[in-house]
């Protein structure tokens, strides 16, 4: 019996423009919380006995023991780092195996990443206005993204499917970017 | 346009996707076809001025939304959730 | 000619350009046009439609005159401005719209014909014989038209486009605008200063005057680096916002490398998207040309330009300039000019009591007016008349000033009207708040009408500090800076009267004798004016022609011009390059591309793929010897049907839900009960839209008791998504379950065929036997290792199943999946297979379920429950969509078996003719089957049902075929299932 | 008087002189036996029909702004009859052949270019639709032609068939479509129907439709009011508030569609092109402007103006399909109020009142149907009965769901035609 093989985009994409570098990031386990109608309180309940973190509020990432609870949507919340997210999670909302649905692409040099995806992106991710630690669904050009602010840059998922497209965006914009500042001063 | 989304804040037009007037987020009664019918698809009151209509933040949240907005003017007054929820 | 000691252009950075073949040279610094002026060249274009000769008129981007092409090949850009394009090394530029040369050009007959060639001519002529219109006149009219040219051959330039937020954008940088920024730089907002020019200053940068006591362009310079400096400030130069939209949107065209040689991969332009929570307007003003008979000869320019091209460029367009105005403050022309040596042949003021001049040593004529002028292809001489006198003037420049139009128009984007202020002799922004004005822009400075330099410095510090009210910031205490504050006086003068064509807009040829043609034939009003003269439609868009020609039909109408009105202003505010607009789209940059995890393996063998929406599909996997596409296919069907065949059906739409009311919400959703699924069953359901037409169709399986799959088709799988969102949230939002989409996460295939279990036993771990999975099954499996999951449906007819396995391990299964069913004598299929195989069972897909079928056309009136209410289930029920004679789905076959049958085409009765009063419907997909050995088509037919066994006749007129045709049963094959199910 | 190139000669010789105005500026009378609502193409053509094929000439065209001031002035001036749905195919197919010869009937050059007009499409899928549309054409008696990629290639050579996002797989071709001078239609028409003796009535609001007993009786305006034997509203883009004058709720919300124009350039496209993988039609005008268009902005407006997010999908679609337009500069954009129905199609009808008829719905197809919609509206006004040609143009197919004809097959959602 011959055995799968994971693919692993993250060995295949990684590229540098001056003092930007965009990856794609190692497989994590993700899955989406969607408390049910009334559910919110028990599952933000349920979720601080298994990891000693709260739902997260819209534009949230909070991290804690070997977990990351990142606020995903209407309602929702992505859940990256466990393989099983704790049953009693399940009494009271959906959860959602999503690991395989997102890739995550990281653009390092957190005022470069905020420069650069201002070409793409119609939310502004300047530091000042977009701290380490938040989160945002929006486009990046014509994809549906979620951007979320690192300290040493952001990070963006898309629908795996799309990630090629994303990554040829992103390094087109790097491109641009490094370009203009190649110009000769005035 | 910007659009005040009560989840994801203030976000440019392109984020959503307007399906039409406000109506379309409360089915009529009954399960025959019926003047109530026929109002909900097809009549509309088409104000010039203040109208309620239904949008989607689909490159958003996914929260559809009930905008309040002037249609001479595109001035928005206010957004909701149209499942209820609060922010 | 150069003036020494003039200008702030590195003379000691030579650049060469060339310009209609000639070499000439300019300095760093230098715009296109300053440097045709400095080596004399005054001739740089023809007019529209006189073919008139041409020369710079302006300083800015509102040139109506020079308009020049630049670069060659591909890469050649038409209609540059000459006064905006920045000089490099190597430059190249023609001059366009003229045959055989600039300076010899047929066209210009037309200006002999011009009588009969006046306003709205060709509406009354040009139509006999009717025939001759596409024929003759028309295709000379086009040869005629247009200005640049343009290369069928894509731009090899890159564009960029970007997206930059604020608190408070300022438009303009000059005086009032850098004022503003100060301000609300210094209260802490986030500013975003942009100027369309080169560097900070606006005006500052073309005058002789003191701004805190040191030169304007220095203080404007050294304002802007200390802004610069700060870290809530942002400029952006050579950007001009082009267009106001709602909600404080912005839209701006930066000029980004457009004038350096080498570019490297810098955008030429890019154009920004600005999101501000208000604005301050700091446009400025455009001076105001006079229209007078032989106005516009190269020579003629604005004063204004003509100190913009001393002060900034070290340059004057001549030897000796005469001056034009009834305005003071232009008269700072004649004074600079003087003071850098240039000869002042003469000021002409129509002002009978114009006060004596100052400073200048030059004849003032008091009361005169120009009623002609001379110079074949550049102004030599005026004729000028005070009185009964007649004064003949040597001049090769003429400066004109007939008073000054704020730049308003950012300020009426959205409908605002501007309002005319007769005191200033100029239309004045609507007031903030006034219908139709753009919320939260604030004018200030000479764009709100204020023209001194210390007026305007004020004026920025009170809008910058308004604007901070608006976004609830206090302002800080700031000094004003010395500046001069007498703006002077001025007498509005629009045209001064005089025999022979005085030019009103420049580009399109507008006289005007045309605006008083229009208004005697009825085009009184400004709109009717304009669009029948066509006045300010050219590429200047009337910015210096609109209030001129609205200020002559008001007279020839004999109202005022609040009276006669104004037109629309519409964006964008500077032509926009559309490569900018749409940067990014070039290519296969117009819509993201989606790749299945088999694609590189696909591609590998060779296979062509197609589009799907954004999706790639596998069109079919030609073997070795294969020709056509159709041998292929036959191949793929026939192995599929005798053996086994793999496809990738990853990008079917996969939405997975959890929770106890999942089944309410699908039986909300579907036109049958889903509820009552069982755990590790799946079922095939529809969805309507509200209106009663089918939406789209799949499977639905119950993994769990409160976990469930439902697959949509490809094309639908947005909408669908979409919809549930709206179904749960308006309709059912107290439901207990919640759905997403994992289309991406799993790689999904098909294993289809009589060998197909054998192939699934040898694949899956634990001994599997998959003949016992029942049809319409699903569980979980193990593949490898790898927890799978197995659904047993079919889409071919054939013994089938699915197989999902988490994406990432997609690649290694299809790898896996294509090597077994090789083994087995069968291999992968491709989406021209998949189609015949269904279309041969009959199953729908989009080409039947088009948007205009319901379910009873599709023959599937059963699905609709009567039990319980769904999406659509009102509207289906409307008499004109359950009338037995709409035309419903069929199998079609050809009478004769050699008979084929085209997608597309209409059927009739065999005797009656093709017409649209005997269509008997049409047919939706057709395929050779090589199952049954002839084509087969599903259609739709009037009753069809209720017709099977009769004879229409196919008929495509397109192609040019027609078979008789059998009406028959969609499913062609294995009518019972027994295949499927076995 | 009579336009004629000789009378532009003796006109040019004695100075431009003796021109009179293309229409009298009418005062408006107490009576009328048919009143119009809205002096553009839409309300002009039906007086000019009405006067010249009914020999109705007691006609006011009430016109709120002035004249052609709606969409008539505000479109991308393609004419076609390429529809595939019965409805459709026959009204178009009329005025089409009006058009044919308009300027001659007119004696006013509208322009009218039968320069052709390519549908690309780029899928089997959608080659097979065209294909069924293009007999459905074929069917009514007007010209469609099938072409492959290389048909395409021949006619369009500058289109990107290599790199292109979705690649061209063939165009529906119908020579006899085109484009024509918008404004000119409106002018054309109301010279004609002045001259006929029709009061052409500009800056005239109407305030009120009066009824009695059922029957319209006349309408109120702003300049006093007015009484008409029949009132017929022609007022696409308003037709909702006009028709609640009356106290009738219409099945029409307004959209605004923006167009865009580039400065001249030398002409390159001498044909109609639209895209069919995103909103996008395009044609050069013989001033050499690329005039083109998209989608709606899909929210409901009434402001004449756009946003961005939709100039952008419109303009990137004509960069990915013809890389080449990329030079040109867009100089103008505007936007026009659609008066969009739930099927996409347009409506000429009775309404519950007596005397009071109905012409909107025009969605897209407005300018098009100018001469169409003038002679089906003025049968309609003069006769009681619909012509043959509009006879499914009905309000009541979204009712009873017999006849819709939604061309885009994307259902009851006004905002999706």
């Amino acid at each position: 019996m011959p055995d799968l093989v994971a693919d692993t985009p993250s060995e295949r994409g990684a590229t540098k423009v001056d003092a930007a570098s965009l990856s794609v990031l190692a497989y994590t386990p993700m899955h989406l919380l969607a408390p049910f109608p009334g559910g919110s309180e028990a599952m933000a309940a349920a979720l601080t006995e298994a990891y000693g973190v709260r739902l997260p509020a819209p534009g949230e990432s909070l991290s804690a023991d070997g977990a990351e609870l990142r606020w995903a949507g209407r309602d929702q919340a992505l859940l990256l780092g466990p393989d099983a997210p704790a049953p009693a999670l399940h009494t009271h909302g959906a959860v959602t195996d999503v690991s395989d649905v997102y890739l995550r692409l990281m653009l390092t040099g957190p005022s470069e990443a905020a420069d650069i995806l201002a070409r793409l992106v119609p939310i502004d991710l300047r530091p000042l206005r977009f701290a380490s630690g938040a989160t945002a669904k929006t486009l990046l050009g014509h994809i549906s993204a979620q951007v979320t602010a690192r300290a040493d840059g952001v990070e963006i998922m898309v629908m795996r499917s799309f990630w090629q497209s994303a990554f040829h965006e992103i390094e087109t914009a790097m491109t641009r970017v490094a370009g203009r500042a190649a110009l000769p001063p005035d | 346009m910007r659009i005040d989304c009560p989840v994801c804040g203030p976000r440019d037009l392109r984020e959503f996707t307007p399906k039409g007037a406000a109506c379309y987020a409360t089915r009529p009664e009954g399960e025959e076809w019926s003047e109530a019918w026929h109002e909900h698809l097809h009549l509309r009151e088409n104000p010039a001025g203040r109208s309620e209509e239904l949008w989607y933040h689909g490159a958003g949240c996914s929260a559809w939304l009930i905008v309040e907005r002037d249609t001479r003017t595109h001035e928005i007054f206010s957004v909701r959730r149209a499942d209820g929820g609060a922010a | 000619m150069r003036v020494a000691g003039y200008g702030r252009v590195d003379r000691a950075r030579k650049l060469r350009f060339r310009f209609d073949g000639r070499s000439y040279a300019g300095f760093a610094g230098d715009t296109l046009a300053s440097a045709l002026l400095a080596n004399d060249v005054r001739l740089v274009a023809r007019s529209f439609k006189y073919h008139r000769p041409r020369g710079v008129m302006t300083a800015g981007s509102e040139e109506p005159n020079a308009l020049v092409e630049i670069g060659r090949g591909a890469a050649k850009l038409p209609n540059v401005r000459a006064t905006v394009q920045e000089l490099y090394d190597g430059l190249y530029a023609e001059s366009q719209n003229r045959w055989p040369s600039l300076a010899v050009d047929m066209l210009a007959v037309n200006a002999l014909a011009a009588p009969f060639l006046g306003a709205g001519f060709y509406y009354k002529t040009f139509m006999w014989p009717p025939s001759f219109w596409e024929k003759v006149y028309e295709p000379a009219i086009r040869r005629a038209a247009g200005l640049g040219r343009f290369s069928r051959e894509a731009d090899p330039a890159r564009q960029e486009k970007a997206f930059v937020s604020c608190d408070v954008l300022v438009i303009g940088a000059g005086p009032a605008g850098l004022m503003a920024a100060q301000v609300a730089a210094a209260a802490g907002a986030d500013v975003l200063l942009v100027d369309e020019g080169t560097a900070p200053g606006g005006r500052l940068l073309a005058e002789d005057e003191a701004v805190g006591g040191k030169a304007g362009h220095r203080w404007a310079a050294s304002l802007a680096e200390g802004l610069a400096a700060l870290p809530n400030v942002r400029i952006l130069t050579r950007t001009a916002v082009t267009g106001a939209y709602d909600g404080g949107t912005y839209g701006a065209l930066e000029r980004v490398a457009e004038h350096v040689a080498e570019r490297g991969d810098a955008p030429g332009v890019c154009f920004w998207r600005i999101d501000a929570r208000v604005a301050v307007l700091a446009t400025g003003a455009l001076e105001r040309p006079i229209a007078f008979p032989g106005n516009d000869r190269p020579g003629v320019m604005m004063a204004s330009a003509i100190r913009s091209y001393l002060h900034r460029w070290g340059v004057v367009g001549g030897r000796r300039v005469a001056l034009y105005t009834a305005n003071d403050a232009a008269r700072r022309t004649a004074r600079d000019l003087a003071a850098s040596g240039v000869e002042v042949a003469a000021v002409i003021d129509p002002r009978a009591e114009a006060p004596p001049l100052v400073g200048v040593d030059a004849p003032l004529l008091a009361g005169g007016r120009i009623v002609a002028t001379s110079g074949r292809l550049g102004l030599t001489g005026l004729t000028v008349k005070t009185g009964s006198q007649t004064h003949r003037i040597a001049a090769d420049v003429l400066a004109l000033s007939g008073g000054w139009n704020p730049s308003v128009h950012l300020a009426c984007h959205m409908g605002g009207r501007p309002v005319w202020d007769e005191a200033l002799g100029a239309f004045r922004a609507p007031e903030p708040g006034a219908p139709g004005a753009v919320p939260g822009l604030l004018p200030a400075g000479a764009a709100a009408g204020i023209w001194d330099t210390s007026g305007c410095l004020a004026s920025g510090r009170a809008a910058g500090a308004a604007a901070l009210e608006r976004i609830g910031r206090a302002a800080t205490e700031m000094d004003l800076p010395e500046a001069e504050s007498e703006p002077g006086s001025q007498t509005v003068v629009f045209q001064t009267p005089g025999r022979g064509r005085a030019w009103l807009d420049f580009q399109n040829d507008v006289t005007v004798k045309d605006v008083q043609l229009s208004a005697r034939e009825g085009f009184a009003s400004v709109e009717h004016m304009k669009r029948y003269t066509t006045q300010g439609m050219a590429p200047d868009q009337g910015k210096n022609s609109n209030v001129g020609a609205l200020a002559v039909l008001a007279d020839v109408t004999g109202r005022t011009i609040p009276e006669t009105g104004t037109t629309t202003f519409r964006p964008p505010y500077v032509p926009l390059p559309l490569g900018a607009i749409g940067a990014g789209a070039e290519g296969k940059g117009f819509a993201p591309e989606r790749f299945t995890t088999s694609h590189a393996a696909s591609r590998a063998r060779g296979t062509p793929m197609i589009e799907a929406g954004l999706w790639y599909r596998p069109s079919f996997f030609p073997a070795p010897g294969e020709t056509t596409w159709r041998e292929a296919c036959d191949r793929e069907v026939t192995m599929v049907r005798g053996a086994v065949g793999v496809a990738d059906v990853s990008t079917l739409g996969k939405i997975e839900f959890h929770g106890p009311d999942t089944g309410a919400l699908l039986d909300l959703v579907y036109t049958s009960r889903m509820s009552t699924l069982k755990p590790g069953r799946v079922r095939y359901g529809i969805m309507l839209r509200e209106d009663g037409h089918v939406m789209d169709d799949g499977t639905t399986a119950r993994l769990a008791d409160d976990h469930w799959v439902m697959t949509t088709t490809t094309a639908a799988a947005g909408q669908v998504m979409a919809h549930l969102d709206m179904v749960q949230q308006c309709h059912a939002p107290r439901l207990r379950t919640r759905f997403t989409s994992t289309t991406d996460g799993w790689a999904q295939f098909s294993i289809a065929g009589p060998k197909a279990a054998t192939l699934l036993d040898a694949l899956l771990d634990g001994g599997h036997d998959a003949a016992a999975v029942p049809f319409m099954a699903c569980g979980a499996v193990q593949v490898a290792g790898v927890a799978a999951r197995l659904f047993r449906i079919s889409f071919s007819g054939e013994h089938a199943y699915e197989i999902a396995v988490p994406a990432r391990y997609g690649a290694s299964l299809w790898r896996l999946l294509v090597a077994y069913a090789e083994g087995l004598g069968g291999g992968p299929y491709g989406m021209e297979a998949l189609n015949v195989l269904r279309i041969e069972k009959g199953f729908p897909t989009h080409a039947e379920l088009h948007g205009r079928t319901t379910a009873y056309d599709l023959g599937l009136q059963r699905m609709l429950s009567p039990k319980k209410d769904f999406i659509g289930k009102a509207g289906a029920s409307r008499v004109g969509l359950l009338d037995p004679g709409r035309e419903r789905l069929v199998g079609l076959r050809p009478v004769a078996a050699q008979g084929r049958l085209l997608a597309g085409a209409h059927l009739f009765a065999p005797g009656a003719r093709p017409v649209r009063t005997e269509d008997q419907g049409y047919i939706t997909s057709a395929c050779y089957s090589p199952t049954l050995g002839h084509d087969i088509a599903l259609g739709f037919a009037v009753a069809g049902p209720d017709r099977l066994g009769e004879r229409l006749k196919m008929v495509d007129h397109l192609r040019k075929c027609t078979t008789e045709v059998e009406i028959c049963d969609p499913v062609f094959l294995d009518p019972d299932g027994e295949r499927a199910r076995a | 008087m009579r336009y004629s190139a000789l009378r532009i000669l003796t006109e040019g010789l004695t100075g431009n002189r003796g021109w009179k105005p293309a229409w009298r500026k009418a005062e408006p009378k107490p009576h009328y036996d048919v009143v119009i609502i809205g002096g553009g193409g839409h309300g002009l053509a039906t007086a000019y029909y009405l006067a010249k094929h009914h020999g109705v000439t007691r006609v006011a065209v009430l016109e709120k702004g002035y004249l052609g001031s709606g969409n008539i002035g505000r479109n991308t001036t393609i004419v076609r009859a390429n529809y595939g749905l019965p409805g459709n195919s026959e009204f178009y197919s009329h005025s089409l052949k009006l058009w044919e010869g308009l300027e001659q009937e007119l004696n006013y050059n509208v322009m009218h270019s039968q320069r052709g007009i390519i549908n690309l499409f780029h899928s089997d899928g959608q080659r097979d639709a065209y294909a069924r549309r293009g007999n459905a054409i074929r069917n009514q008696g007007d010209d469609a032609i099938l072409l492959d990629t290389e048909g395409v290639r021949r006619i369009l050579p500058y289109l990107d068939f290599e790199q292109t996002r979705f690649p061209i797989y063939g165009g529906l071709y119908q020579p006899r479509g085109g484009t024509a001078r918008h404004d000119a239609v409106a002018w054309g028409f109301a010279r004609g129907a002045d001259r006929l003796g029709v009061d052409i009535i500009e800056n005239c609001e109407v305030t009120g439709i009066t009824v009695e007993a059922g029957r319209v009786t006349g309408v109120a305006t702003s300049r006093g009011p007015i009484g008409a034997g029949r009132v017929g509203m022609a007022v696409a883009g308003r037709s909702s508030q006009v028709a609640a004058l009356a106290g009738l709720k219409v099945p029409i919300e307004s959209h605004v569609l923006q167009a865009f124009v580039t400065e001249g350039l030398k002409p390159v496209i001498d044909h109609v092109v639209t895209y069919g993988m995103g909103h996008f039609y395009i044609s050069q005008s013989d001033k050499g402007g690329l005039v083109f268009g998209g989608d709606l902005d899909f929210y409901p407006s009434y402001a004449a103006r756009g946003n961005l997010p939709m100039a952008e999908h419109v303009i990137e679609a004509g960069v990915t399909l013809m890389p080449m337009i990329a030079k040109a500069r867009l100089l103008r954009s505007w936007g026009g109020i659609m008066d969009m129905s739930p099927d996409g199609s347009p409506i000429i009808d009775r309404t519950p009142v007596d005397g009071l008829y109905f012409n909107g719905g025009w969605c897209y197809g407005g300018f098009k149907a100018v001469p169409g919609s003038g002679d089906c509206f003025a049968h309609l006004l003069a006769t009681d009965a619909p012509h043959a040609a509009a006879a499914r143009l009905r309000f009541d197919r979204f009712e009873t769901g017999r006849g819709l004809m939604d061309e885009e097959a994307t259902g009851s959602q006004h905002n999706l035609h």
